[in-house]
């Protein structure tokens, strides 16, 4: 019976002879910002024995942020390159390059905001960035794979890396409680997500992305599809805080390091909302509709009503960020091409104004992390103006209130939702940003409104500085001239819906001017 | 003077840019305030000018305003966003034109009002209030529904801080339920309006406009009621209409003396404006359909707050209280849609603007000196400080609508309106003319009649200078108001009768049926 | 029929380790009949055909992650776990659940999925097919997983690292 | 042919504004001599300029009409400030301006003293513009201008000396009954909006000239007349509205003369009047007007019989005189209401200075108990008073007795019925009136105590010189009282053969349908000669009784008020109507918005609902995040059971 | 012969064995060895929808898996040891300082 099996391997085996010739160049232009960040992560794991641990954090930081923004110069670089590599493992499209500029953006913003904080809590600084960039390289496959074990693989890079990265404040019982939970309960939920893919696969005999939904949309979907993307979207769930899948998030976010919660609020759910997109629309899963509209509904208003009582401002802003999970779901229910350029826009904007709150944060905690909950913030306008109004801008931009990015992402999630015709959702989305007001509010309250407590403020070192800076620019740019992000998002979302056969339309960052 | 007022427009030259010009300058004063060194004494001196110039360059607009039948003047339409094509579209009309000059007019006065008033953070404090007004004047200025919600979002924040920041007693839960209560109606303004967007592809006021006279909006007849309300109730928080007034006292009690008088004097002619742009310009069947319970409200308002106000011990509360009282008289002008009513709504904000607000400013003139609103602890006030007797006097006898003072002209108009619509309307609201009287009346008596009941109160000084000269406009304008109020009349009643235009075949299906 | 019957030896001998992980109280133990299962799952892949992977599976999972795992239960001296009331949810919510989503799973595997009936050694995984997917078309996740690697290196040396040092340098760059 | 000085006509109002607006502003700081200067000028000018026009406008003359400016316009609705001269608001010009000119003299001896001079003398101008504008207008709400200015006016003025609480409520209380009537004229007005869409008499009256009599039931023309009426009875004290007008006394004396008896609270009579037009179109108003004119002219009488407070008498006895002039009116005698009102201008203006004259000679003692034989220290005001009194109690011949004659006469025409009543008040009022004449000044010795000092105004300025005697008022008080009183005399003549009806003719043309009927041409004038008799004997039996109780045998009077008991004691406490209406109103409102409405509906319930919603939240959330127990396992088990869910969800859709 | 539906089933059944394990056992390590054991489960049926399909990139996958499976078991032990090295404790039910 083995002569049975070589007869039937044969000829894919035969296949495989006349195909196997090594990749063409242009696929390494396709995954340069991978390559660099790759290389700039083992500069630094390189360097670091040369450098001595103690004074050595900005040298490392320096490097990983010189990285980071090589990185950011490859992508645009990678954009002239549009089309498919590796024999269809990842596309390079809009959507990837959006999500590559701004998963980077993130992990450069982030990198920067931790200059000073690592010297202040005392962490190792090498790891920590070898950590953010390796972290980076699977966020950016996320985006541009189409092939689920890829995007399995880049998920768990991504995933363990943030786990390490929460459970650095090595002398705190929490972080590493944070780290486990975060670990444990993420490797249960990419166990999910794994059996999903194997149950994809079984279903439809291929893991690539534009062969699923070759087979999906050829019409008499098999049941294991569904269950397939039952267990995907579980697993996915849980990566983007879902209810209920939210449960780690206020554990984890609480005890894990201000910065890098900075980080794994953004940049690990950009990506996983990339991939959920790609899952949900471009392979166009069966049966998502009733599933994400009800998953977003619970989980905006569970993270805001939750949120209302928080006294830890790190907890409140898990909560809120599980909220915002929320909203951004709603585009998921949406039409594909409209939900995807909001959600694109809103993971942008989201980001911006996070990354900023957490870098206030993280360094108005001081070492160890000692003020963090909100009577520490009382007075916070009287003992240091610039810090509070910029913490109030990033509040305001979370509330949802005009010139901020986060008024447009809600308005174009909310317009989307209204032109699908849900209007169901847009008002529970109304509803709960009006609930949502109060717990922001409230921190903004106790910030101006209240007599100061004499918690000790040391002035804003100037990296920290550059960091909030960037971040208050651009929740200002997306909040004020939102125009050309959003058009470039409709113009790859266009694209990105439409594409289901390999060939690739082209990319240029022409189109976003 | 009329003569004055409809000065041909060939000899404008600041035509394009004036409105603009007179929006911005005071945010620009604001910002420029940031330059200035921590000297009150500069900063107060600096504010002022600035107010002052905003108000003489505001004086532009009446005297150039063309007085033909509806269209906007002075517009300018500029791109601001291209996805979603949000526009910089902004223009008055004769009803607006007041408004705005009712802003410029008053913010002078503010800033004189609270030169010794506010002692802590004095910067903050006229850099918020040169910003609300900009906010304010962009609220009626602007053609674009977005650009509208911007500014009417703008105008919050600063006013919350207002209250919250310089306040007394219960500032922040004054600030906050103001937020809250704001924020909460605004919502479903913003997902009316995005619905509009979602349905016309324009945010821009003129163009929905048409595209709903036209019929050319997909499924308006459903939501149309839906749009109402979501307008409405954004609006009648603002008013406030009853039952949803409760933020008002609270807000007006705490907050210092300028914010009351904005508050009172602009704030809230937002909400009566908003209904009158938009709820009536936008859906004139709604409108129609819903006046009766919108006017029964307004009644139950207007007599309501007036009894309320009669046995308030606390002279602000008793003022803000009075404040629904004459704000319902507004929303039943607007709402009874007669030529008189409309005409009398909007000139009764006007003179209520001018009246309450010189109410607050007498009341914060006489807490200055002894740190109490309470009536009791007043009393025989007229022999110790007559010039400031006089003064409260005569803002009295406006406020309660004594012949050849602002506040007959407008309430005379409404009630005759509301006649006109249905003579019940009419008759009760015509109580009010009693109940005014009863409650400012006693309250005069209390604080100024009789012999003097507490020592301190013989040692208070009378109005310095600077107070007379934040009071005399008032007493003028109130004069000038009801002696000449032609030159008001003739822009706002082509304004009106534009605005009516839809009503007349209404009004005559409604007689038909 | 004899391909019938080794499936069920070994899928027994599987489930039957299973269970016992769950039911042992001593880590070890669990350790144990992990390894177990892990070795009957290599027998169930010699009859799928994947013998390459067979190998794999015991060299790799039973014999390397298995001993990890040993080690660090040493390491730590674990004792017998006490059986602490920590969570009504997992036993009130989570344990249903799995058993219902566990039923409907199989259920939908049974009967919903039109699964053919397969020999022995359905599907022959030599080492040279392997080797050309692996080397050829998944030359990308390959590479990729050697970053997987890196990064769980320096994340066990930093987690594993006794925080002292990092400490030492701090109180050195203050003093 | 428009005579050549009605053009000035606007200037008539405008200078006691200047008046006013001058000593309001710089008077602060002016000598008392200056003040006075100006008051006196302005008003002084005023009737001047009003004689002036008077001097060529005749009884032919048609209505003048000067149009100032546009006031407001919405629409097709326009209002215009517009002055209007015919024969009726001639008599008010010249009433006002000279009644007022003679008052403004006194008030400067009788305030000379006072700190707040120049604000007396500047609200007295300030009345004046909105009284003359009142008068003047052309259109009901240029009239309502007036209105409530007037009101303004007496506002200030009752409380002029608002140091003290009673003057100061006072005030307050005039003010806001006044505005109760004024809602009622306010609700017309809007009627007459709604149905001519003009306020403008000339087109409103002309419009109506052709519309039918409302004979049966009530229609719109008698709503809009009754709630005239209520206006009218708001500032011409009928009742039920009467109450403020006793309390008003606590102004100073020279205000109750010119304001609260010769010219405001005659405005309601002269606003009936002018809408007589609308009147008569009513019958059914009408004959509400004349019944509340009656009974408001009887029990405002017996009131009077009662009060010591020599102020309140003459007050309660206005609002019985203005009862006769509604009476009038209610009867279609307009023109015999306008002659009593000019009558009783005279004569009540001069009561009251004289009274102003008695209060300041000894030493602002207002209670008649505590006066008598004054005759004997102020010769000319025991004269002149004599000779008011006279007047108003209807001898013949001075110039009550004509013009109550001819309303008695006119009554009877209407209904034997008023005029009944309207004797028994000619009755009761010549009683109290010589009782007040008799307690005041009659007797031989002066009652009242040496040291009245305390008692008094407070800050009334003429405490400070104690009086040992009472004493005789300066001359540029007397002046005043002097021409009042040959006023007084002579006035009625103006009356005599219907010279005053057919001078007011023009004006009431449409609307002596009524008077036509029982006009003493076509009447038996034996009939009119017997019922002249009866009232003038009725006034003679007043005079004799009172003569009898207060002069002769004084001891009576208290032992018949013993006898009358709980009767006297109502009377006395005029029938407790203030304490009825504090019991009906004024309590139940403020109780109520307190209890109920602030803190029931809006702390108790809006302000409740709202903060319990917030806390319902927070509960809500606390409760929510147990959900997050810390517990690794619970946090599987979520997962777990959410994944059950949705595969199970996903089942189903699949076999589905 | 044997229906692969079989040998799904039997994943199935590892896999829920795994995700028991993970609710009802308290000690740490084990907690993760049933995770392991979800992945065991998961590798069955790529190995059996391979034979399904005929396509070894089925087999492949496992590969793959069992890579990740040492990374985390690399970190995760690691993890495992910083935590004990604080909190002295191997119960799951102990490490509960973070919460609501």
């Amino acid at each position: 019976m083995t002569i049975v099996a070589y007869a039937r391997l044969l000829p894919s085996l035969l296949a495989q002879v006349q195909t196997s010739m090594p990749p063409p160049g242009t696929d390494y232009m396709r995954i340069l910002p991978e390559l660099v960040l790759s290389i700039f992560g083992m500069l630094v794991m390189i360097v670091d024995p040369l450098l001595d641990e103690e004074d050595s954090h900005k040298s490392f930081g320096t490097i990983a942020l010189i990285g980071a923004l090589a990185a950011l110069a490859a992508t645009f670089w990678m954009a002239r390159y549009p089309g498919i590599a590796f024999w269809n493992m990842v596309r390079v499209d809009g959507f990837s390059v959006f999500f590559h500029l701004l998963v980077i953006a993130i992990a450069a913003v982030v990198i920067l905001s931790s200059f000073e904080y690592l010297r202040v809590q005392r962490i190792r600084a090498a790891e920590y960035y070898g950590l953010i960039l390796f972290g980076t390289v699977g966020m950016c496959l996320m985006s541009s794979a189409i092939e689920l074990v890829l995007i399995f693989i880049a998920l768990e890079i991504s995933s363990i890396s943030t786990y390490v990265l929460a459970g650095f404040r090595q002398r705190e019982a929490s972080s590493s409680e944070a780290s486990l939970k975060y670990f444990l309960l993420g490797s249960f939920a990419t166990a999910f997500f794994l059996y999903g893919v194997a149950l994809m696969f079984g279903a439809t005999g291929s893991t690539n992305i534009d062969v699923i939904s070759q087979v999906l949309r050829s019409g008499n979907v098999p049941v294991l599809a569904y269950v397939a993307t039952a267990l995907m979207f579980v697993g996915l769930g849980f990566k983007v805080a879902s209810v209920p899948f939210h449960v780690w998030t206020p554990d984890v976010y609480e005890g894990a390091p201000a910065p890098v919660v900075g980080l794994m609020s953004t940049g690990p759910k950009a990506a996983a909302f990339a991939v959920l997109l790609r899952v949900m629309f471009e392979a166009n899963a069966p049966g998502r509709f009733w599933l994400i509209w009800v998953s977003a509904a619970l989980t905006m208003t569970l993270g805001n009503v939750c949120a209302l009582v928080q006294n830890n401002v790190k907890r409140l802003l898990a909560y809120s960020s599980i909220a915002h999970a929320g909203y951004l779901l709603v585009a998921f229910a949406a039409q594909p091409e409209l939900g995807t350029s909001a959600a694109m826009f809103y993971t942008a904007a989201y980001a911006a104004m996070n990354v900023g709150a957490f870098a206030v944060v993280g360094h108005f905690a001081n070492a160890g992390e000692k003020y963090v909950t909100l009577e520490d913030y009382l007075g916070l306008g009287r003992t240091s103006p610039a810090l509070a109004a910029t913490f109030t801008f990033f509040l305001m931009s979370l509330i949802g209130i005009p010139i901020t990015g986060g008024f447009f992402a809600k308005l174009y999630v909310l317009s989307a939702a209204l032109k699908s015709n849900l209007g169901g959702l847009a008002i529970i989305l109304v509803m709960n940003s009006a609930v949502g007001a109060y717990y922001y509010l409230r921190i903004i309250v106790i910030m101006y409104m209240q007599e100061p407590r004499g918690v000790p403020v040391t002035p804003v070192p100037a990296a920290t500085g550059l960091a909030i800076a960037v971040c208050v620019l651009l929740t200002l740019y997306l909040g004020v001239l939102p125009g050309r992000v959003l058009d470039y998002a409709r113009h790859s979302a266009r694209q990105f819906v439409n594409e289901t056969a390999p060939a690739a339309a082209s990319v240029s960052l022409s189109a976003d001017p | 003077m009329s003569a004055m007022i409809v000065a041909s427009p060939n000899m404008d030259v600041l035509g394009p840019i004036i409105l603009s010009l007179v929006t911005f300058i005071p945010a620009v004063g604001g910002l420029l305030i940031l330059l200035i060194p921590r000297r009150d004494r500069d900063i107060k001196l600096f504010a002022l000018v600035i107010s002052v110039l905003a108000f003489v360059a505001s004086l532009h607009l009446p005297v150039h305003l063309h007085r033909d039948l509806n269209s906007f003047k002075f517009e300018i339409d500029k791109v601001w966003i291209t996805t979603p094509n949000i526009h910089y579209h902004v223009g008055i009309d004769g009803i607006s034109v007041w408004l705005v000059v009712l802003t410029t007019f008053l913010t002078p006065l503010c800033v004189l009002i609270s030169w010794n008033s506010i002692h802590a953070r004095v910067k903050e404090f006229f850099i918020l209030l040169l910003l609300l007004e900009t906010a304010l004047i962009g609220v009626f200025t602007s053609l674009d529904l977005f650009l509208f919600y911007f500014f009417y979002e703008a105008t919050l924040i600063p006013m919350a801080l207002l209250v919250g920041m310089y306040g007394h007693g219960r500032k922040v839960y004054a600030a906050v339920k103001f937020f809250l209560f704001t924020m909460i109606g605004s919502m479903f303004m913003l997902a009316a309006i995005v619905w509009l967007y979602a349905k016309t592809g324009s945010f821009d006021f003129v163009v929905i406009q048409n595209a709903i006279r036209t019929g050319s909006v997909p499924g308006f007849e459903q939501a149309s009621l839906w749009l109402f309300l979501g307008f409405f109730i954004a609006f009648a928080v603002k008013v406030p209409i009853f039952p949803l007034h409760t933020w008002l006292p609270d807000a007006h009690v705490e907050a210092p003396t300028a914010g009351s008088v904005l508050l009172a004097g602009v704030l809230l002619k937002m909400g009566t404006y908003g209904l009158l742009r938009f709820n009536v310009g936008l859906f004139p069947e709604q409108a129609h359909r819903n006046a009766p319970w919108i006017i029964v409200l307004a009644l139950i308002g207007i007599i309501y707050g007036a009894l309320v106000s009669l046995v308030q011990p606390n002279m602000k509360k008793l003022i803000a209280y009075s404040s629904v009282s004459h704000l319902g008289f507004v929303v039943l002008g607007i709402f009874s849609f007669t030529a008189a009513g409309l005409n009398g709504a909007v000139f009764v904000m006007l003179a209520h603007g001018v009246a309450t607000g010189g109410l607050f400013m007498l009341a914060g003139i006489l807490y200055e000196r002894r740190h109490t609103y309470e009536i009791t602890e007043f009393g025989g006030l007229a022999t110790p400080m007559p010039k400031y007797a006089a003064f409260f006097l005569v803002t009295v006898l406006a406020s309660l609508g004594l012949p050849l003072l602002n506040g007959f002209i407008g309430e005379f108009l409404v009630l005759s309106g509301a006649f006109q619509a249905r003579p019940v309307y009419g008759i009760l609201a015509a109580t009010g003319v009693i109940w005014s009287a009863c409650y400012l009346l006693w309250m005069y008596q209390r604080v100024f009649f009789g012999q003097v009941k507490y020592e301190v109160n013989n040692t208070l000084p009378d109005l310095s200078l600077r107070e007379k000269a934040a009071l005399w406009p008032i007493a003028v304008a109130a004069l000038v108001m009801g002696v000449a109020p032609l030159v008001w009349l003739s822009a706002i009643d082509p304004a009106v009768q534009a605005a009516l235009s839809p009503f007349t075949q209404l009004a005559s299906k409604a007689v038909g049926q | 029929m004899l391909h019938l019957i080794l499936f069920l030896f070994f899928g027994a001998i599987c489930v039957a380790g299973a269970v016992n992980l769950l039911v042992q109280s001593h880590p070890i133990n669990s350790a144990l009949s992990l390894i177990v299962v892990m070795g009957s799952l290599a027998a169930e892949y010699l009859l799928l055909g994947a013998e390459f992977l067979a190998a794999v599976q015991v060299i790799v999972y039973a014999g390397a992650i298995m001993v990890l795992f040993v080690i660090t239960i040493m390491l730590l001296n674990a004792g017998k776990e006490e059986r602490s009331k920590g969570s009504r949810v997992a036993t009130l919510l989570g344990v249903p659940g799995v058993l219902i989503g566990g039923v409907l799973v199989a259920w939908t595997l049974l009967h919903r999925s039109d699964m053919q009936s397969v020999p022995i050694g359905a599907l022959w995984g030599d080492p040279k097919g392997i080797a050309r997917l692996l080397f050829h078309d998944f030359l990308l996740p390959f590479e990729v997983t050697s970053v997987l690697i890196l990064i769980a290196i320096m994340g066990a040396v930093v987690l594993a690292s006794r925080p002292e040092a990092a400490a030492r340098g701090a109180r050195k760059d203050e003093g | 042919m428009t005579p050549p000085l009605n053009p000035l006509l606007w200037v008539i109002p405008i200078l006691p504004l200047a008046g006013a607006a001058i000593n309001g502003f710089f008077g602060r700081k002016a000598t008392k001599k200056a003040i006075s200067a100006v008051a006196l000028v302005f008003c002084g000018a005023a009737f001047f300029v009003a004689v002036l026009i008077a001097a060529n406008f005749s009884s032919a003359s048609a209505p003048y009409s000067f149009p100032l400016a546009h006031w407001l316009r919405s629409g097709v609705f326009t209002v215009d400030f517009e002055f209007y001269l015919d024969q009726l608001s001639l008599v008010m010009l010249l009433v006002i301006t000279g009644v007022g000119f003679l008052i403004h003299i006194y008030s400067v001896g009788y305030m000379w003293d006072d700190d707040g001079f120049y604000r007396f003398m500047s609200y007295l101008n300030l009345f004046m513009f909105f009284m003359l504008t009142l008068v003047l207008a052309k259109n009901y709400l240029v009239m309502f201008i007036g209105w409530e200015g007037v009101g303004l006016a007496s506002y200030l003025l009752i409380g002029f000396w608002f140091t003290k609480d009673s003057a100061a409520a006072a005030g307050k209380k005039a003010f806001i009954v006044n505005r109760i009537g004024d809602f009622g004229f306010l609700i017309a007005l809007f009627l007459i909006i709604k149905h001519f869409g003009s306020l403008d008499f000339t087109h409103v009256f002309t419009a109506l000239r052709t519309l039918p009599k409302e004979t049966t039931g009530a229609g719109l023309l008698t709503a809009i007349a009754l709630l005239l009426m209520v206006g009218a009875a708001g500032k011409s004290a009928q009742i039920p509205l009467y109450v403020w007008l006793p309390d008003a006394m606590e102004g100073p004396t020279p205000v109750s003369a010119l304001i609260h008896a010769a010219t405001m609270v005659t405005a309601g009579v002269y606003m009936v009047a002018r809408s007589s037009v609308i009147f008569e179109h009513a019958p059914m108003a009408m004959m509400v007007v004349a019944i509340i004119g009656t009974l408001t002219a009887l029990f405002a009488a017996t009131i009077g019989i009662a009060q010591t407070d020599i102020k309140k008498v003459l007050a309660y006895s206005t609002v019985s005189q203005l009862g006769y002039m509604f009476m009038a009116c209610g009867v279609g005698a307009f023109s015999a209401g306008i002659f009593h009102l000019m009558t009783h201008a005279f004569f009540k203006g001069l009561l009251f200075l004289a009274a102003g004259s008695v209060i300041h000679g000894v030493g602002g003692e207002q209670d008649m108990r505590k006066m008598g034989g004054l005759r004997l220290y102020m010769p000319w005001t025991f004269a002149t008073m004599g000779i008011a009194t006279l007047a108003i109690a209807g001898i013949p011949p001075f110039a009550g007795f004509w013009s109550k004659d001819e309303i008695l006469w006119r009554a009877f025409g209407a209904s034997w019925v008023y005029w009944l009543v309207g004797v028994i008040t000619a009755f009761i009022t010549s009683f109290y009136m010589f009782r007040l004449l008799y307690m005041t000044f009659g007797g031989d010795d002066y009652r009242g105590a040496v040291a009245q000092e305390a008692h008094g105004h407070g800050g009334h300025g003429h405490d400070d010189h104690g009086h040992g005697e009472p004493h005789e008022s300066p001359w540029v008080m007397l002046g005043p009282l002097v021409i009042l009183a040959f006023l007084s005399v002579v006035g009625g003549f103006v009356g005599y053969g219907n010279r005053f009806e057919h001078f007011l003719a023009p004006v009431f043309r449409g609307a002596t349908g009524i008077a036509q009927e029982t006009s003493p041409e076509s009447a038996t004038s034996t009939l009119e000669y017997l019922l002249m008799g009866i009232s003038i004997s009725v006034a003679g039996l007043g005079w004799f009784l009172a003569y009898l109780l207060y002069s002769r045998l004084p001891q009576l009077p208290p032992r018949i008020a013993a006898g009358l008991g709980g009767l006297y004691r109502a009377v006395a406490n005029k029938y407790y109507i203030d304490e009825l209406y504090a019991v009906l109103f004024v309590k139940p409102l403020v109780e109520g918005s307190t209890t109920i409405l602030w803190h029931g509906v809006d702390q108790g319930m809006i302000d409740a609902a709202v903060n319990d919603s917030a806390d319902a939240a927070r509960h809500v959330s606390d409760n929510m995040r147990h959900m997050q127990s810390g517990n690794l396992r619970s946090y599987a088990g979520w997962v777990a059971a959410g994944g059950a869910v949705v595969i199970a969800y996903m089942v189903w859709m699949g076999v589905r | 012969m044997v229906p692969l539906s079989y040998y799904l089933v039997l994943s199935g059944i590892l896999f829920a064995c795994g995700v028991l394990g993970f609710l009802i056992k308290r000690n740490i390590i084990t907690i993760f060895m049933s995770i392991e054991l979800m992945l065991n489960g998961v590798n069955l049926s790529f190995v059996a929808f391979a034979a399904r399909w005929h396509a070894l990139s089925g087999q492949v996958f496992v590969f793959f898996v069992m890579v990740v499976a040492a990374a985390e078991a690399a970190v995760g032990l690691a993890i495992i040891i910083a935590v004990y090295r604080t909190r002295e404790t191997l119960n799951v039910d102990q490490v509960n300082l973070l919460k609501l």
